[in-house]
């Protein structure tokens, strides 16, 4: 009875995992590809806002290098994209973090030319108070925008914090902790990304697809 | 407190225990503890409900008509919890009916009525000057025969709460007398602090017990003195003066006070040694043993502004509180309250026709000034005030929210029936919720449940037995039935030319009888058929169908 | 009233998932801060829900009640993690918005619940409309707690729509009006459970009128005894 | 491969777990509750039939099986709520289309017009009617459950359902009820000279 | 004779709940008094306009609910709910700011809960935060207290504000608070919040015109006007002194203990109790009847909870003040409470 009990129970169910699991395989090479190229899209989208058509004549999803920086804001390696045009190094993108945030982590895209120019931020992932911090979504808010064309002079560049440190960037109304956040680690990474343009084009680091996906 | 201090005897005011809760309520006894106690004229009658306390009523010995000495038993004691009853004062049997009794539902028990004649003639009576070399059970038994029950409020059979088998640790005699207004126990202590102590030695000697605590109130100086000069020097009983809180006086309140023990709930303070009688009782059962009186009358307090003169009278038992509202000077203000017992416990009376009983110690008439009533009853804010206050440490907040819920399994979770009813939670809550009452019809409700569950297993096993009486029948039928069917096979077989039997059912009714029932069921078919002319045809149709 | 009647008015509304379950709570506060999302996810559960009846019902013959529970599980598991592999490549936008809820509907108890109750007792036709009217009915109460939530919150309706339908769809959008200050609560998780409670008391009151309209019928009274 | 290995890993656990369960079946079992019998236990047994089923424990077995919980007007609002609690269901009013919860009774022959048919005794659920044919019947007022079936055969219409009364023991406390008690009990004393 | 029937208990002594909230009130008044000196008469208009609603929200609903619609007005308590929110928002925020949190606190915690005493919430505090979270703008625009304002706005000037959220010159709240050199001033917590995360020592941050002796300037004499109205209630039994003890003892020896540790990173105990809405909270609000515990030993732990999570949140959480959260966050825990502090009842004990 009980033997007869376990034998039965076991088999069917373990012949159930099996069709079920076979069946999820079997869907997941079926849509693999398409995946795959939803994902660049989602990437490229953001990346195509900062980084203009005219700006690169490569294939920015494959440009994908991981770089380990603790000026990124996170000691993980994070996503850095090259753009070339004609084989001349034209912009660096890379996904990086506040880490200071008043909810937690900013997570950030951020793009300038080699010769330190910011061509733009986005956000990409934020917890920021609704209707307050969340000002740095393009979405909400302009704010993000007022990063594009900035050049930074140095590590004490006064200009670069909000209006009630006597910077040039607009805090919003009852939030300040939030820009300063973005403000800092947008600053801390450009000048990084900027010192070490020429190295990072032609530094053999390793493939996105390789270290995370 | 002063004038407990000031004399040198046992006044023990070093209290033991300490009670949870309580409350102060102005206590304005000064016009009753002051003066001494009257008598009263004698009423034109006396209603004597044949029950005056827990359990069975005892069966009625006198006859309409009859003429009765004072003293006179009027019923036998019932089976267990009974307690028989006696004429108050000579006279006259006037009736045996229904009368409203002394209970907050104003339903009506039956009752003696009798018309006294005013010669105040006793019959026999058997004094019992030294009752040492008796028998205790004797004792019991002349304290059965007296009729004496709890005179502090419950009215539990004195006799049967004595002859518990068990050894004491204390006996404790409770002349606390917490409620505010009341000083009918204070009354009698001082004037009767020797009866009381004499009663208080029976008692000790009946229980064989040695140590006898008796505790009175802190603000009743005239009545600690009195019975601590009773005491004199007697090693065995000792007095204690308990701080002024309501409700000390609560049994399991005092039991604590004084000794710090609770009693655990749903025992008795026997169980724990301890048994406790009231200064009143104490007194009545000095009078039934030494002088063989049995109870027949006690002390009422008559209180409230509505009345002129305010006291404490001696009133006999079935005297009509309208016959001691009359004697007190009664000017009724609009919507009067009467109240029986106390303005914490005590019960308002819908009609003044009812009688004194045992367990009545106060009558109170108070203006709507004295003892405004409650505003109208707002939401509970559970601000725990009541918790605060409650003697037996309960939730009131809690059980109101259930008792309104009707979710009578957690009331009982929540220990309703540890409630004592002191009102402490409805006198302090400010929303003005009354409480107690919540309580008391929850409780009435939980029992009137576990009765309806008892008569419904009781139903369920009659139905069941019935069914299964039911299938028997029709399986011995059938039996019979197949084996008739035989028989008459056989028979027909044997005898194939006789004729058959008739066997008509009506043959053997008589014939008036059977046509009286012919006539009632035609009157009841014309009733029907009014009744079905009057209603809708389908009722014509069901009437129809009984027929068949 | 015959087998579907009775099964679409119990899961449309008698005995509605949401509404009167309260099962499948978790997704549904989480993600009907929107039309657009509440809809995606209401036709992703209809989807599962249609999908794991017929498959509940068609084995229930071969299945002990042993091993049932583990067994539903896992074809809701499988429908699901389908679901969200074809979501994922096919609606990508959508799929990114509704995020970690496509496999919290393995969670979603109104599935299992319908596949214990209902599938695992019935046939397969009879199972996949069960499936059907339990499914709209839950989609139905997402889509008016998710309107709800985006007139109050946002002003606007069917914003994103474009999302889950496609490029026509953004014309969809309607914007009811605009304030300077949305009422953040209404989007925000607490302003579901209010949302929800209004919603549930709505439909208690409406079963109250109605039940108080309704005629009174009566029964006949069934004799004990002779 | 590594999809290859996820099969098996899985077939492997879901044989095991299926193992274990097939076991736990066997080894574990419960006896089903008697969940008719708490029913029926809450039943006020009155065997009225107003249920629409005959007798209580029919109806226990019907609300076991599905039916609603409000359909006991002798057991009220009260039966109902503890039906739902049992029952893990909501509390609902009671279905009036089977009566109403009313004030107890007891069933009383007016003995001088019974003609004494047995058809009463015979309608009694409970056996609570005393009689014989062509004698005078009774009704036991402490065993009647007040279910008034005995009412209906009666030909001569000569039972009455009598509002139990009220008793100081089982009084409800309900205040507003006192004047009316004081104002129907009240007697005039009679004097007897 | 026919006489009147009621239930015992004949008499009645304590003060009855709408004379409670009355005294409620009262001790508000010199907190309430202070506040509109260091923030100007706005204060006057949110508390009337709060009232307003709450009086016709209170009506309706009790119509609404069968009931005439005067008897829940009798209590007093929608009165007290709606100062307690008046009180507690900028006192120049916009008129329909106090109209819908006294809306949600009457209709949705107070009467779609039951009305009166079912409420599991403190209607005051969960309107409090509906608006903090819908409206963080407007919450957060809190004026420099007077002394050290640039601005002081006449009446007309406030109320011109609270109704077309600019000043008649057309200056926004926003910028009215700028100071004395443009930077615009927050409370003193959300100053401590903001300048510790920017890497300054608090001894850096007193420094700041929001500080004077204890803690913040005005905030220090509102917070001791409103404990000499909760001592006030406590010497009259309206309130027991457990649940304000509780909460100062739960907020401020926590506060005491990181203080000595981490001294420039932890503010001190008596800048915890002087700020923000801790006093009003202590002794108005956590003493809610309602939704507050009720023994004595729960109530203690109640404001042991309250106080310990207002530290909690104020140190590590996103608000600068707290009072509300961990108000609403305890009347979550009160069933528990009063389930494991109901106390043996007489005859259960050992």
């Amino acid at each position: 009875m009980t033997f007869n009990s376990m034998q039965k129970n076991g088999l069917l169910l373990a012949a159930f995992a099996v069709i079920a699991t076979s069946l999820v395989i079997g869907v997941q090479l079926l849509t693999e590809d398409k995946i795959e190229k939803q994902q660049q899209q989602q990437v490229l989208r953001t990346l195509n806002q900062l980084i203009p058509p005219a700006l690169h004549d490569n294939d920015l999803y494959q440009s994908c290098r991981l770089l380990e920086d603790p000026a990124l804001g996170t000691r993980k390696a994070q996503p850095l994209y090259r753009a070339w045009v004609d084989g001349t190094p034209t912009a660096l993108a890379a996904e990086i973090v506040a880490p200071d945030g008043y909810s937690g982590a900013i997570h950030l895209l951020l793009a300038i030319k080699p010769n330190g120019e910011v061509l733009g931020v986005r956000t990409l992932r934020h917890k920021e108070t609704p209707g307050l911090g969340d000002k740095i979504d393009v979405e909400k808010s302009n704010w993000i925008k007022s990063f594009a064309e900035k050049r930074i002079r140095g590590e004490d560049d006064t200009r670069w914090a909000v209006q009630r440190d006597g910077g040039m960037f607009d805090q919003f109304t009852g939030a300040t902790i939030t820009p300063r956040a973005v403000i800092s680690a947008v600053k801390r990474a450009t000048l990084k990304l900027q010192q070490q343009a020429d190295v990072l084009f032609n530094a053999d680091l390793p493939h996105c697809q390789e270290g995370q996906q | 407190m002063s004038g407990s201090q000031t004399m040198n005897r046992d006044v023990n005011t070093a209290v033991i225990g300490h009670f949870p809760g309580g409350v102060h309520p102005p206590e304005r006894k000064q016009p009753a503890s002051s003066k001494p106690i009257r008598k009263l004229a004698l009423p034109q009658e006396l209603i004597l409900p044949v029950r005056q306390h827990i359990g069975p009523s005892g069966k009625v010995l006198v006859a309409i008509g009859e003429r009765v000495d004072k003293g006179q038993r009027l019923t036998e004691a019932g089976l267990s919890q009974g307690l028989p009853l006696h004429a108050p004062t000579s006279g006259i049997i006037a009736a045996i009916e229904e009368h409203p009794t002394a209970h907050a539902s104003g339903l009506p028990e039956q009752a003696i009525v009798i018309q006294p004649d005013g010669e105040d003639r006793w019959g026999n009576k058997h004094a019992l000057p030294d009752y040492h070399d008796v028998e205790i059970s004797r004792l019991l038994e002349l304290i059965q025969e007296a009729g004496i029950a709890g005179l502090g409020g419950a009215g539990f059979p004195t006799a049967q709460k004595l002859a518990q088998q068990k050894p004491l640790k204390h006996l404790i005699i409770n002349g606390v007398e917490c409620e505010p207004y009341i000083a009918a126990d204070d009354r009698l202590m001082q004037e009767h602090a020797d009866d009381i102590i004499a009663g208080t030695r029976i008692l000790q000697y009946i229980t064989r017990c040695d140590s006898v605590l008796l505790a009175i109130e802190d603000n009743k100086p005239e009545a600690i003195k009195a019975i601590a000069e009773a005491i004199g020097d007697d090693p065995q009983i000792h007095l204690k003066v308990v701080p002024t809180k309501y409700p000390s006086g609560g049994e399991k309140q005092l039991i604590e006070l004084l000794t710090g023990d609770q009693v655990p709930s749903g025992k008795l303070p026997m169980d724990i040694g301890l048994l406790m009688q009231n200064v009143g009782t104490a007194y009545a059962v000095k009078r039934a043993i030494i002088h063989g009186e049995p109870l027949l009358e006690r002390v009422v307090t008559v209180t409230g502004e509505s009345l002129k003169q305010r006291g404490n009278v001696w009133a006999l038992l079935g005297t009509p509180i309208q016959h001691l509202l009359d004697e007190s000077g009664f000017t009724p203000e609009k919507k009067q309250r009467i109240i029986m017992g106390g303005p914490m416990m005590g019960f308002t009376l819908p009609s003044s026709e009812v009688p004194v009983i045992k367990t009545t110690n106060c009558i109170m008439a108070p203006t709507e000034q004295e003892l405004p009533s409650p505003g109208p009853e707002l939401a509970c804010i559970r601000c725990g005030a009541c918790a605060d206050v409650c003697p037996a440490t309960l939730q009131p907040q809690q059980l109101q929210w259930l008792a309104k819920a009707k979710d009578y399994d957690e009331l009982e979770k929540h220990n309703l029936f540890d409630c004592i009813e002191c009102g402490a939670c409805a006198y302090v809550c400010p929303s003005e919720i009354p409480l107690v009452h919540y309580y008391r019809k929850a409780k009435a409700e939980v029992r009137n449940i576990a009765r309806e569950k008892a008569k419904a297993e009781q139903a369920r096993k009659r139905f069941e037995a019935r069914q299964e009486r039911l299938e028997r029948e029709k399986q011995e039928r059938l039996e019979r039935h197949r084996k008739a069917a035989e028989e008459r096979k056989k028979m027909q077989q044997e005898k194939a030319d006789k004729p058959e039997s008739k066997t008509k059912e009506g043959d053997d009714k008589p014939a008036g009888k059977s046509a009286a029932v012919a006539a009632a069921i035609a009157r009841a078919k014309a009733k029907k058929a009014a009744q079905a002319a009057k209603d809708s045809p389908e009722e014509d149709n069901s009437a129809k169908g009984n027929e068949s | 009233m015959n087998e579907y009647q009775h099964l679409t008015k119990q899961g449309l509304w008698d005995n509605n998932p949401a509404l009167v379950q309260l099962l499948g709570l978790c997704p549904l506060l989480a993600v009907t801060a929107s039309v657009t999302n509440a809809l995606g996810l209401g036709l992703a559960t209809l989807f599962v829900l249609v999908g794991s009846n017929i498959t509940v019902s068609l084995v229930r013959q071969f299945v002990p009640s042993e091993i049932r529970i583990p067994v539903f599980v896992m074809v809701i598991a499988t429908f699901v993690t389908i679901i969200q592999l074809l979501m994922n490549a096919y609606v990508f936008q959508l799929y990114q918005s509704l995020g970690i809820f496509i496999p919290l509907i393995v969670t979603n108890c109104a599935i299992i619940g319908r596949a214990e109750a209902y599938a695992s007792k019935n046939p397969w036709q009879r199972a996949a409309f069960d499936g059907l009217a339990m499914g709209v009915g839950f989609a139905l109460v997402l889509v008016v707690l998710g309107a709800m939530r985006e007139i109050i919150g946002n002003g606007t309706l069917f914003d994103g729509a474009e999302l889950l339908l496609g490029e026509w769809a953004a014309q969809l959008r309607i914007e009811l009006f605009t304030v300077n200050y949305p009422l953040l609560l209404a989007i925000l998780p607490p302003g579901a459970f209010i949302g929800m409670g209004f919603i549930i008391a709505l439909k208690n009151k409406i079963d109250a009128v109605r039940s108080a309209r309704a005629e009174k019928k009566t029964v006949t009274r069934a004799r004990v005894t002779a | 491969m590594s999809l290859f290995g996820a099969v098996i890993a899985l077939g492997v656990l879901a044989l095991i777990f299926g193992v274990i369960l097939g076991f736990a079946a066997v080894k574990f079992r419960v006896e089903s509750d008697p969940i008719v019998d708490q029913i029926d236990e809450i039943l006020p047994q009155t065997q009225c039939g107003q249920c629409g089923y005959p007798g209580c424990r029919p109806y226990a077995q019907a609300i076991a099986d599905g039916d609603d919980i409000n359909k006991c007007p002798p057991g009220g609002e009260a039966t109902i709520k503890q039906l739902a609690d049992l029952m893990g269901v909501e509390a609902k009013p009671l279905d009036d289309a089977h009566g109403e919860e009313d004030v107890k009774k007891v069933a009383v022959i007016r003995e001088d017009e019974c003609i004494g048919c047995t058809k009463c005794i015979q309608a009694c659920p409970v056996d609570a009617i005393l009689g014989a044919a062509k004698q005078m019947h009774t009704v036991i007022e402490h065993e009647c459950t007040g279910c008034d079936l005995c009412v209906e055969p009666c030909p001569v219409d000569c039972i009455d359902m009598v509002k139990i009364k009220a008793k100081p023991e089982t009084w409800q406390w309900d205040l507003d009820t006192v004047k009316e008690n004081i104002k129907a009990n009240s007697i005039p004393v009679k004097v007897v000279e | 004779m026919s006489f009147r029937i009621a239930p015992s208990p004949h008499g009645h002594n304590q003060r009855t709940t709408s004379e409670m909230m009355r005294w409620v009130c009262y001790a508000l008044v010199p907190g309430v008094l202070l506040q509109s000196f260091f923030f100007g008469p706005g204060i006057w208009f949110q508390i009337i306009l709060a009232l307003g609603t709450a009086v016709l929200a209170e009506m309706a609903c009790t119509v609404a609910r069968d009931r005439p619609a005067f008897s829940a007005l009798r209590d007093n308590t929608a009165i007290v709910t709606a100062i307690l929110l008046a009180i507690s928002i900028p006192s120049l925020a916009p008129w329909w700011v106090i109209v819908i949190g006294t809306l949600f606190a009457i209709v949705v915690v107070k009467h779609v809960y039951g009305g009166m005493g079912q409420n599991l919430f403190n209607p005051a505090m969960a309107g409090y935060v509906l608006l903090l979270i819908s409206f963080p703008v407007q919450m957060t625009n809190w004026l420099p207290v007077s002394t050290i304002s640039e601005h002081s706005l006449t009446l007309w000037q406030t109320l011109h504000t609270i109704v077309f959220e600019y000043t008649p010159a057309g200056y926004s709240v926003e910028q009215l608070r700028a100071g004395i050199d443009g930077v615009t001033m927050a409370t003193p917590l959300d100053t401590i919040k903001t300048e510790l995360t920017r890497g300054y020592t608090l001894t850096e941050i007193y420094q700041g015109p929001e500080f004077s002796y204890f803690a913040g300037a005005g905030w220090q004499w509102i917070n001791l006007g409103f404990l000499v109205g909760g001592l006030l209630l406590i010497q009259q039994r309206i309130i027991s002194w457990h649940i304000p003890l509780g909460f100062l003892g739960g907020l401020c020896i926590p506060a005491f203990i990181a203080h000595i540790f981490a001294p420039d990173l932890m503010p001190g105990p008596i800048v915890h109790a002087l700020s923000g809405a801790t006093m009003l909270g202590a002794f108005f609000i956590a003493t809610d009847p309602v939704s507050a515990a009720t023994s004595n030993r729960g109530r203690v732990i109640f404001g042991l909870l309250i106080g310990f999570l207002i530290f909690v949140i104020r140190s590590w959480g996103g608000y600068p003040d707290a009072v509300a959260f961990a108000v609403l966050l305890a009347n979550m825990c009160v069933p528990l409470i009063d389930r494991y502090t109901r106390p043996v009842v007489y005859g259960h004990g050992d």
